[in-house]
């Protein structure tokens, strides 16, 4: 645990000590964030896409404060590839699983009272699959964009 | 089978997902996913071409709210095209692809394809149909920029653009009739356009989806990224955007909206024929100039198209009499199928010839008859059948079409039509005698036939070619009576509603 | 304990985001700050541990009174610059020395020198703080080091060292 | 109306931008900006003026919230339609870096392999 405290204090990438602080404060309440924007998307304003996209926005502020490296050791390119598929089967898995009443993509499960956390059916799953969906492809667009414009500078250099 | 309708969409969007994270543990699997899959879809189209017409509500909410998707004789047809001419491409890629990396990525991208083209045709729902087209426009995007070389890259931007400029446009459109009707459901807003006629709005409407699908279709002033977009993808997906995608997402679209949404009008009938013509020439002849054995067909196929789009044109027009319309709509739906079958054809052949001697210039290539037998008599049949020789399909459909046109009263367009059918045969024949016939360079002499994978797909689309062509009345009455029934009844679309 | 504390600051954030506590949405807070504290949980910094020391808590209390007041008579101060005709102005980068030695207090530090109107943390190399000042009224270090940082560094120490 | 109408001047600017700028970066700005103006027509058809978000809360009645609520179905329209977006930019981005390592210039007069 001590490991990657020593890490991010001896590490060049990223930006200053009072943005690696600042980010490692407030890293835990964005993800939380984004997880209530997520699961309240049946209730309130937001949804799966708004709430993956803060979750991704979290991932993506790890990577500006301490470079790639370590936010990759948190969700790794071919994890996030592999949240990514997973999130859309599920998606689909779910639209599948309405055939269990007749229907495709039917509101199997009872709906629940109105207001309560656990009420909509099938919606805060669907939800949490496409949360899972946009947070891995949005993050990996962001890390192939960052590792690809950082290849091309160095090759404008180069040409220099 | 009826509940199964939505698996046509669910089933490669499904294994497009899983086929990458499968292909993380086995490397071979995701090649029989596909094939799986694309196979089995292949099978429930044809089924479903013996099924009658029904209406499927999604989630089981009753319309006007909902999603609804239609099955009827046209969208049956289209399933038939799009999953069989799927099907073989795939078989044909499992060769064809090992010459690229990124093997996992290619199948996604190509069920992806086909899941957007599968559910652009099964939806009843005019937003749906925007979605799925945009789904298949994204995958084609990445997929013609598959190789990453500074052609095929230059090649995707353009099209990107190209298609994003269409797809807005067609989003405009569809934010227009949701304002004027308040609806998106297609059969709900022909009953509400019924009301409202044909006024300024709806003229716009239709302008912006003429130049939108017009854009996917290629027809000819918004052409200019097929020639370029086409040739750059692998064969396979050269194959299938040629034969499959332009149809799906420009043609069928129109189809679908201009008869059934919108209805028959003389204003949406004119502009049609004018483009259809001008596609027609424009693309035969731009096509003679080429050296590119690709670059060819994909000048070809503008040329082929604007047979679809004149013919669809003149059975949109409501002043001529019923039975022309029918024949100019079999002529359409039947050029339609023909196309899909000989240019998918031809484009595979390219693939093949590419896969064994490395290169596409017409100026290079000669006498590969003597070395690869099989695959250049299928791709005689292929030139033959599309410049419209007699025993062929190619034959039947141009020759209903001119006779619709001559009957119609319209004799300029037969005459152009006339006219584009010879110039077709010229540079058929300048392709037959570069690529088949003549000297053998010597590079070449070492060149064999292609794979087993690679020429199972080509005979058995040659076998189409010949077949659709001599067993015409069958055809007639099996597949495309069903869909120009459809076409002419709009009540009966707008019954679909009502119906379950 | 650091990993408790930090499960703990989520769950409360979470009623308080949710403004409730049906037993519905206590348990899918409680498995969301779970999961937030099982991901995250290793990068979050040490030092706030020792805020929750009733004596360090006192002081922050105590901090937040004088931080807020320092930032009540530097925006008259500004006020009165901004608003004067002559512009009685002399902008420029201070280098000053600080005596934290914790990511945390160091983090308060500059946050609350950039917060403070007319001044405003640049940069942070070794101990030495780069300031943006609006009005230099020194030239010697060790005066500017009294006038910027000292008011602020010793409650600080007192909380997070 | 007006409104609009300026949702139509967004749409034309951007087909300006689209067709008159050669760097390829500005090209794909000018199709961002066609798509959000056309994104900005469909809240507008779904707009009420004095509306409040469909969204049933608790101190609120259905008849209410049938009365006084913006159409939703264009709101939700125009979030796929970002969506949508968002994703033919990410892959127009791509491409864009590759033409740049390929060719060395983001200037599209340059980029000329192909005859059209």
């Amino acid at each position: 645990m001590h490991d990657i405290e020593k890490e991010i204090r001896e590490s060049k990438s990223g930006m200053t000590m009072i943005v690696k602080t600042i980010v490692r404060f407030a890293m835990g309440i964005i993800i939380l964030f984004g997880a209530y924007i997520v699961l309240y998307g049946h209730l309130t304003p937001g949804g799966g896409f708004a709430g993956g996209v803060i979750l991704a926005c979290g991932y993506i502020i790890l990577t500006l404060a301490f470079g790639k490296d370590i936010a990759l050791r948190k969700l790794s390119d071919q994890g996030a590839s592999i949240m990514d598929n997973s999130g859309a089967l599920a998606f689909i898995v779910i639209g599948l699983l309405g055939y269990t009443g007749g229907y495709f993509f039917l509101n199997f499960i009872d709906h629940g009272k109105r207001f309560e956390l656990f009420s909509g059916g099938i919606i805060p799953l669907c939800n949490i699959a496409i949360a899972l969906k946009v947070t891995a492809s949005l993050f990996a667009i962001f890390i192939a964009l960052a590792i690809f414009g950082k290849f091309i500078s160095g090759l404008v250099e180069e040409e220099e | 089978m009826q509940q199964y309708y939505p698996l046509f969409t669910a089933i490669p969007l499904a294994i497009a997902f899983v086929n990458l994270l499968i292909t993380k543990i086995n490397k071979r699997a995701g090649d029989y996913l596909a094939l799986i899959a694309t196979g089995v879809l292949a099978y429930m189209s044809i089924k479903m071409l013996f099924v009658g017409p029904f209406s499927y509500h999604v989630g089981g909410h009753l319309p006007p709210w909902g999603i609804l998707l239609v099955s009827d004789g046209l969208s049956s047809l289209m399933l038939v095209v799009i999953n069989v001419i799927a099907f073989l491409s795939i078989i044909f890629s499992l060769k064809y692809m090992t010459t690229y990396t990124a093997k996992p990525k290619y199948y996604s991208l190509f069920l992806l394809m086909v899941g957007g083209m599968n559910g652009v045709v099964i939806t009843g729902d005019l937003f749906n149909l925007y979605v799925f087209l945009e789904i298949a426009s994204i995958a084609s995007y990445a997929l013609v920029g598959f190789g990453c070389e500074k052609e095929e890259l230059e090649a995707s931007f353009k099209y990107m653009i190209l298609g994003g400029v269409a797809s807005t446009g067609v989003l405009f459109g569809i934010a227009f009739l949701y304002s004027i009707t308040g609806t998106l459901n297609m059969p709900d807003m022909a009953m509400q356009l019924e009301l409202v006629g044909i006024n300024r709005a709806v003229a716009f409407v239709i302008a912006l989806f003429v130049m939108g699908f017009g854009l996917k279709a290629s027809s000819v002033p918004f052409h200019a990224w097929l020639p370029d977009a086409h040739p750059s993808a692998p064969a396979p997906i050269s194959a299938m955007l040629s034969g499959v995608l332009i149809k799906a997402l420009g043609v069928y679209t129109i189809m679908r909206i201009m008869f059934h949404v919108i209805g028959p009008n003389p204003l949406v009938s004119s502009i049609m024929m004018f483009l259809g013509a001008l596609s027609m020439v424009v693309g035969g002849l731009l096509a003679i100039g080429q050296e590119d054995f690709k670059r060819m067909l994909a000048y070809s196929s503008i040329s082929q198209i604007g047979y679809v789009m004149i013919a669809l044109g003149l059975a949109l027009n409501p002043g001529i009499g019923m039975m022309t319309k029918a024949l100019a709509i079999v002529g359409a739906l039947f050029h339609l199928v023909n196309h899909a079958v000989f240019k998918s054809l031809l484009f595979l052949c390219s693939g093949a010839v590419e896969y064994r001697t490395g290169t596409r210039d017409l100026g290079k290539l000669g006498g590969l008859i003597r070395k690869m037998p099989v695959t250049m008599t299928t791709c005689s049949i292929g030139s033959l059948s599309i410049a419209g020789l007699p025993p062929f399909n190619g034959f039947w459909s141009k020759l209903i079409i001119i006779m619709a046109l001559l009957r119609a009263g319209y004799m300029v367009y037969g005459a152009i039509a006339i006219l584009v059918g010879f110039i077709t045969l010229a540079y058929f024949i300048k392709l037959q005698a570069n690529v088949l016939f003549g000297k053998l360079p010597e590079a070449f002499s070492e060149v064999r036939e292609a794979p087993f994978s690679m020429v199972l797909p080509l005979v058995i689309l040659a076998i189409l070619c010949v077949g659709l062509g001599i067993a015409y009345p069958f055809v007639e009455t099996e597949m495309l009576r069903a869909a120009w029934d459809t076409l002419l009844d709009k009540a009966g679309f707008m019954n679909l509603l009502l119906g379950g | 304990m650091k990993r408790f504390l930090h499960f703990l600051i989520l769950l409360v954030v979470w009623v308080m985001l949710t403004w409730s506590v049906h037993w519905q949405d206590l348990l899918v807070g409680f498995v969301v700050a779970l999961l937030a504290e099982i991901m995250l949980g290793d990068i979050f910094p040490t030092g706030v541990v020792k805020v929750f020391y009733p004596r360090r808590f006192f002081w922050l209390v105590v901090y937040s009174v004088d931080f807020f007041w320092y930032v009540i008579l530097a925006n008259f101060d500004v006020a009165y610059r901004v608003l004067n005709i002559y512009l009685p102005i002399r902008p420029g980068i201070v280098k000053v020395r600080t005596r934290l030695k914790t990511d945390m207090a160091r983090t308060f530090l500059a946050n609350s020198i950039t917060l403070t109107p007319g001044t405003l943390c640049v940069d942070f190399v070794g101990d030495h703080i780069y300031v943006h000042w609006i009005n230099i009224t020194s030239e010697d270090p060790e005066e500017e080091t009294e006038l910027i940082v000292r008011k602020f560094e010793k409650l600080l120490e007192r909380i997070f060292e | 109306m007006v409104l609009y109408f300026l949702s139509l001047v967004l749409f034309v600017m951007g087909l300006y931008c689209l067709v008159a700028k050669k760097n390829i970066v500005k090209k794909i700005i000018g199709i961002t900006i066609i798509e959000y103006s056309i994104n900005l027509f469909l809240i507008l058809i779904g707009y009420r003026r004095g509306g409040v978000a469909p969204i049933l809360m608790k101190d609120m009645s259905v008849a209410e919230l049938v009365e006084r609520g913006v159409d939703p179905l264009p709101q939700a329209l125009v979030l796929t339609s970002i969506v949508i977006g968002l994703g033919v930019l990410a892959l127009m981005v791509g491409v864009c870096l590759r033409l740049y390592e390929k060719y060395k210039t983001f200037d599209m007069s340059e980029i000329n392999r192909l005859r059209g």
